[in-house]
């Protein structure tokens, strides 16, 4: 099994879909030649030809609105939009027809198709360029949200992205393209959908986070078991359908519960753990859900990046804080 | 493939056939129809009318949701729909009856969606759901037929959409697709003068919609939309066009909306009687009821049998459309995805203890 | 004092801010002659002119664009949105531009802009013409989200809008729009953004609601005070920044608490609401907080469309779960 | 007010005075500036084109954040600066080192901009912030431009954005509003054949960028980018047009970036070295420089002088930026909102714990 990135492993489910499916496309800005400007498209568009792989006009919502056409159409899209940032021109496409189609039609038309980015602060990038919104998708009745942490994930992850018959919004901790690497299997899988996983077992507290959070909790978890803190690590991997029933689970076993997302606090998916938590194990709890977040602040450049990203420390505060209680 | 290369969409000139006093302007230019499709085609300009009304009627009377009349803009979608093929996409806005109808959608159908039951956007036909949001759409045309295109398939798409529309980005993006692409869809722009109460002079400084195309790299022409020959010979064209990969073009059919934007609007308000009196008199069924009546193919007993037909088949439409069983509870939840998600499911649960179902 | 509807109100208070203020502007599709599909800016291009009160193109995204330049001229835009589902092609203007100018020149340009438009199922519209998303808007840093349920409330927030230094999401309850009357001041007045009203004060149960689902909660409170419930009614009125103290006071005092929103549930601002209490109140709480809320589907056509609605049989469950633990 | 009347968008002309080798096409055109102003334009070229490399050699060394060279873009820049009043507003994209610094904005504050301090947008002078999201500014330059005429100011408008950004729905649309609201406002393109690696021909099948203008009615005009006096002529005039209220125009001014798109930015993975090559030919400064020695207003020692004054600017420039301290954690909540909500004080109180402050 070769050792791969997260970039590496969703170029290769990227290539692997198109071997197998010729259904599959792959478009948007600078996907073509230049590889994507992160190069998770490399080489397809020597391999699958222009037809299939289409640099597009810069225009967000003309790439969403022609991928719900051709995913109506039978085809099976994969639209790059280049950053996060840069997904809001799109968004009427996504909230009024992508997440809708079947809905309205009863099934007549369906919009098989993902729609991938590049998300997460941490690598100093410019303005729009760090930010982590998956709320507005998680919020919209009618999309699937998704985001890898590990090489393996990723590969899995858009492999089931791809085959899915509803959109698909892919977000892809930017930051860790190319931080880490694991074995990955050549061979073809998926890693379904709404499940989340249990990275590491522990009795003391659960940690929940997802894509770029996740190198942070496992650093955490290794400097808080040196103190005899075990911590429950749980990867959300979907973050709609959340998978309720893992998180619960996990809960209801240590009584404790630490939310951490990169997202702006107010409304972002902790608060959903958290009411969820409330409403189904209010009374196994020792201690209140915690949230550790980005701030309600508009990502800071560079220079002031650092204030605004959750890391180690603010996590374990938020750890020790559960225990406190 | 004369009449769009030949167009000139910075001349300020009309593309027309049949004028408005129901006068051949370009007999060389008449299509070879048979007596009998020329009476048909005039038949089902009066029941598109006729249908039409109903809808009014039945929201004015509470059996309907609020409603968009085409009243006016038989002639740009006849002769629109009866220069394509069946196994071509139609890509409705709102404001669409005649076209979604004409293309396989049955009556009843469109009539149960303006009633507002989901049930009525689930066309067997080669129509595209009724899309709302103003302008949006001809995004999803224009990816359907690359998607065909990509399928090597010879059908092609054809989007419906406003004078309104085309002030929307995403109708311009739409066209920047399609010409760069090299897609095989036709622009299809009802310019009825008005987006409720926005005249189509404060939509844009351009003199013609059609030379928006200009922006995009493809022809663009502006036509008689009340001339149902001169649309059904533009679209014609527009359409081989496209089939035969010579790509996009934008098709302005200058029409006129006679009703209320919907049944909940009131035109008084920001237009003129005599602005309506004055375009009436370029009545795209009166145009061709003359040229049929010249043709002597049309007399009173005609006009009386078509009448009574059309009743009887849109008294039996708007039945079958009310007598639709209003949805289940459950089925709001059970269209989001193809499998209900958990969180769908448990609320799927919670409210059947208010709405218990049979 | 005039009896007024909330619709009235809102005519009111922009005649007498463009009256008092000459920077005020009105714009968007069929304000004009036409007066507002709801009719809310009636009358005033009569007396303001076609200059200040201004019918656009029909481009939501060129509305919202061209208000941001304007208020960073020095104008004071006033921008309507025709219905709520037609705000997403603006979205991109709003939380990239709107919301950043001020953070991102800091401080050098400002926009004081108001961005209105209905929202609200209930009153069997057509598609996009029943939504409640405003936690699209909440979560974006930067905006602030108005939302009022009574005509008293409506023409001050409206001038409060108007007046605000930052740029104000103006979420109307279009079924409210001509439901119910009351007296409304003539003079000129304002209700402070960012302050929540106790509407009804009880000692049982806490219910947090606003715009749509007061009159809701209205309905209920008396029906339960014949069983001897008493509910402590909170109006938000501002959605962002949330009155988090008016919230937290109550329930510390009721020790249960339910929100209900139109919107859909998960990460609604339901949520964001029980994990405040959550982390702020946990300790005072009888029970966990209950939401009652729309589903996570799209906004049914109208035959459907009150299968999704919240009302006052389900918000009345609701509050008797809470007492029920 | 001839240039751009007498110009047609569509007949695939290209605005020149000065030609590539450096000879004069329309003498007639040539602006009477004196040989002073003459040299000190030169001169600022060449800062510009220093002020540029110094950008990207401190991002080389981790000391900046990533950087869009203009290199190649300075007459495009310089030109189109000189013919606008300094009471007059510029919206810029990001490539626009030249015309903002021109328009009053120091060195310094550019700097510490790309090098990720939220002060380097904190201008003086009548400058937007620099505007990342692709396309999206002209909206705020018709919109501000708008609020001027509201204010019967004299002062315009002109936003600068690149050859891609004509493919967004939001340039479409702010062409539109200016054009049917005659706003005072100048669209001022910069086709730098790339955006990055997406070159012009696939961005739209629209022969010239100009031509799009005449899809919302205003008048579009090709120049020469990399032609200083066509530049300034075409700007002066639409500036004078929209002064004057004559409304907005679209300029497409055909330019070329040699470097990659930014520092991050590879273009070898996309473009021939050949085609660099070819547009180095055409370069706007040597361009200039030619044509001053003809009049025997460069010679070497100007040339050394210019650099080594030059070269003390943008030391100091850089020294400036870099010594600036760091925001303080208080400042990423401070500028949201006029006074920080209940939350953000919370929130700030929290950090401080992580970040004490002095
Ligand atoms: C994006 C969007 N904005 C606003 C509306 C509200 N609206 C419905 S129809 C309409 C006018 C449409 O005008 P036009 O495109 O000319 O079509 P017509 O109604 O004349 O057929 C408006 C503003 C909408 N449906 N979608
Ligand atoms: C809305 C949006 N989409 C994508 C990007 C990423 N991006 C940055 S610059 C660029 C290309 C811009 O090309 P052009 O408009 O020609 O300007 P140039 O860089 O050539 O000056 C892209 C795609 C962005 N910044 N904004
Ligand atoms: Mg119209
Ligand atoms: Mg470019």
């Amino acid at each position: 099994m070769p050792l791969l990135t997260i970039a590496d492993a969703l170029n290769l489910a990227l290539h692997q879909e198109m071997q197998r499916d010729s259904r599959v496309m792959v478009l948007g800005e600078d996907v073509g030649k230049d590889g994507g400007v992160f190069r998770i498209s490399d080489g397809l568009i020597e391999k699958y030809g222009e037809d299939r792989v289409v640099d597009t006009p810069l225009a967000e919502s003309g790439i969403v609105g022609t991928s719900i056409g051709l995913a109506m159409a039978g085809m099976r899209p994969v639209a790059e939009i280049q950053f996060d940032g840069f997904v809001y021109p799109a968004f009427d496409q996504l909230i009024c027809h992508a997440a809708r189609m079947r809905n309205r039609s009863r099934g007549k038309f369906t919009c098989p198709m993902v729609v991938r980015f590049p998300y997460s602060g941490g690598v100093r990038a410019l303005e729009h360029h760090s930010e982590s919104m998956e709320v507005l998708y998680i919020h919209t009745p009618g999309l699937k949200v998704v985001c890898p942490s590990t090489p393996y994930d990723a590969k899995g992850l858009m492999i089931a992205a791809i085959r899915d018959p509803d959109p698909v919004i892919f977000m892809e901790p930017k930051r860790l393209y190319r931080s880490l690497k694991e074995d990955v299997p050549e061979e073809d899988y998926i890693v379904p959908l709404g499940q989340a996983r249990v990275m590491i077992e522990g009795n003391d507290v659960t940690v929940v986070g997802w894509g770029s959070m996740i190198p942070i909790i496992l650093k955490a978890q290794a400097t808080l078991i040196k103190e005899n803190i075990s911590l429950e690590v749980i990867d959300l991997r979907t973050l709609s359908p959340l998978d309720t029933e893992t998180i619960l689970a996990s809960v209801q076993k240590t009584g404790r519960c630490v939310v951490i997302h990169e997202a702006p606090r107010t409304c972002g998916l902790g608060a959903e753990i958290s009411a969820l938590l409330m409403e189904k194990a209010l009374f196994s709890l020792k201690a209140p859900v915690e949230r550790v977040t980005g701030f309600d602040v508009i990502p800071p450049l560079m220079k002031a990046e650092d204030y605004n990203l959750p890391d180690e420390k603010r996590l374990i505060a938020g750890i020790r804080k559960t225990l406190a209680s | 493939m004369t009449i769009i290369e030949k167009f000139n969409p910075l001349a300020d000139e009309m593309f027309q056939v049949l004028g408005p006093d129901g006068r051949v302007v370009k007999p060389d230019l008449l299509p070879s129809w048979s007596d009998e499709k020329l009476r048909e085609i005039y038949a089902s300009m009066v029941f598109y009318r006729m249908a039409d009304q109903k809808l009014i009627s039945l929201q004015r009377q509470g059996r309907s949701g609020s409603y968009p009349s085409i009243e006016g803009q038989e002639a740009a979608q006849v002769g629109s729909g009866l220069a394509i093929q069946k196994s071509d996409f139609i890509f409705p806005a709102f404001r669409e009856l005649a076209i979604t109808h004409m293309h396989g959608v049955p009556l009843e159908k469109l009539y149960l969606y303006w009633m507002g039951n989901e049930w009525g956007s689930n066309f067997e036909a080669n129509v595209a759901p009724i899309s709302i949001p103003v302008g949006t759409h001809m995004l999803h045309a224009t990816g359907f037929a690359w998607g065909l295109k990509m399928q090597k398939k010879s059908a092609i798409t054809v989007s419906y959409f406003g004078d309104g529309a085309t002030s929307e980005g995403d109708f311009y993006e739409a066209m920047n697709f399609a010409g760069v692409l090299n897609i095989p869809t036709v622009f299809f722009c009802q310019n009825n003068q008005w987006a409720i109460s926005v005249s189509r002079a404060k939509q844009t400084a351009a003199k013609t919609l059609a030379q928006k195309a200009i922006a995009c790299g493809m022809p663009g022409i502006q036509v008689d939309g009340n001339d149902i020959f001169a649309v059904h010979a533009v679209m014609f064209e527009a359409a081989e066009r496209a089939r035969s990969g010579h790509g996009p073009t934008l098709i302005e059919a200058v029409t006129y909306r006679y009703g209320n934007h919907t049944t909940s609007d009131d035109a008084g308000k920001y237009r003129s009687e005599a602005e309506v009196k004055e375009w009436r008199k370029r009545d795209p069924i009166t145009r061709f009821k003359i040229f049929l009546q010249d043709k002597k193919l049309w007399d009173e007993d005609f006009e009386k049998k078509i009448i009574h037909e059309s009743e009887g088949k849109i008294r039996e439409a708007a039945e079958k459309a009310e007598k639709t069983p209003i949805p289940k509870p459950n089925e709001i939840f059970d269209y989001l995805y193809e499998k209900p998600t958990p969180a769908l499911e448990e609320q799927k649960k919670y409210l059947s203890q208010f709405f218990p179902q049979p």
